[in-house]
């Protein structure tokens, strides 16, 4: 299942890009898209451990099932206002 | 009503936005640049967002608010991109009939804002550094700057 | 700053004076003439006070908010005379650091100025009718007229 | 003493004029010219209960001694904001 990853602020500097793109075999849980993450990317790790995932423009949990075409980014700590 | 822009909030546009002969209160937050943050001084901003999301959770808040205030007006408007100093960077208006109602929700709104909208902040330091503003990270950092 | 005024309010002016590259939240609040009060349908507005007294009482009242608060700045402006609908009777304005403390200062500003300043509001209903608005007087008027 | 006591809103309205003059002998307290008021002005009474008068601009209670040349006013229940 291809899977992109949308990165903003300090999560798009760590890592140098604006997005992740990974190929996993379904199903896929956001706790399994974590771990990918963190082995392709190890300069977001300490990062990642303070970041929740959003998918479909919502937050989700670990348990989060992830399905073909949605739409994944990593949200650091938000600081707007 | 919600919008994020690049342009500077036309705060008397806002107000219009919420003013009503039906509402006999109106409250109005702004968030300005400030100078100093935990002692140190900040030259500019830059505000960045996730567009899609953090437009979907502004409509939520204000759902949220309309549900559990009675309003007659609610907009919430946040500025993205490059702010100079003593710009406003977000404003929440709401009116309603009655004050208690209009403080309770403007003061809601703003808070979880704070909390729940894919919005960040990098302080362009006087100093020439720069930092994305990621409230408890890292763990280390200044508590302040959040506020 | 405290201000009685005869003319319209000038909002964007009473913004400007609080704020600041000091003060990171800025909080407004605007009373604003309603149509319909308890089911009365209001024409238009005269707000009478006793000018000396009055103009005493809001700078005890931004003194005290001053004492109770950090604030960067703080405004009241009260209008006098005849205001049509959907007008401003008063605005509030103060800005600090932090946003808890502009929120509280402004909903304690007009809280205590709507029990202690005297001024006093006559609805001019839309049958031709006039009232002073007093409340608790007489003692079995409409409780809805204060808000 | 002579003393002056400022009207307003209905309370102007109920009297008839602006303003209400007396000649009281000293010491005068708030209660004695209370007393006065309701007696030379019997339209006020049923608002006077529900006044307070200010003294020099600060409400006063009804113990508040009266002073030659003070600004004695009735305030009617307040509904600006």
């Amino acid at each position: 299942m291809q899977i992109e990853v949308k990165l903003f602020a300090l999560a798009r500097d760590l890592a140098g890009r604006k997005s992740l793109e990974f190929d996993l075999p379904p199903p896929v849980t956001v706790a399994d898209l974590r771990r990918a993450i963190a082995y392709s990317t190890p300069a977001l790790a300490p990062l990642l451990a303070h970041m929740v995932l959003a998918v479909d423009q919502q937050y989700a949990t670990d348990q989060t099932q992830l399905s073909e075409g949605c739409e994944v980014a990593c949200i650091p700590p938000v600081s707007g206002g | 009503m919600i919008l994020l822009t690049e342009r500077p909030i036309d705060v008397p546009e806002v107000l219009a936005a919420v003013q009503s002969s039906q509402a006999g209160a109106v409250v109005l937050f702004l968030g300005t640049t400030r100078e100093e943050t935990a002692g140190r001084l900040t030259a500019s901003l830059d505000y960045e967002c996730y567009p899609r999301m953090a437009e979907q959770k502004l409509a939520e808040l204000e759902d949220e608010a309309r549900a559990k205030w009675s309003l007659t007006g609610c907009v919430i408007v946040h500025r993205t991109g490059h702010l100079e100093l003593g710009e406003a960077s977000v404003a929440v208006a709401v009116s309603s009939a009655h004050r208690k109602a209009a403080f309770a929700a403007g003061q809601w709104l703003i808070d979880t804002l704070k909390q729940v909208v894919p919005i960040w902040k990098r302080e362009n330091w006087a100093d020439g550094q720069s930092d994305w503003i990621h409230p408890g990270f890292p763990p280390d950092a200044e508590p302040a700057v959040a506020e």
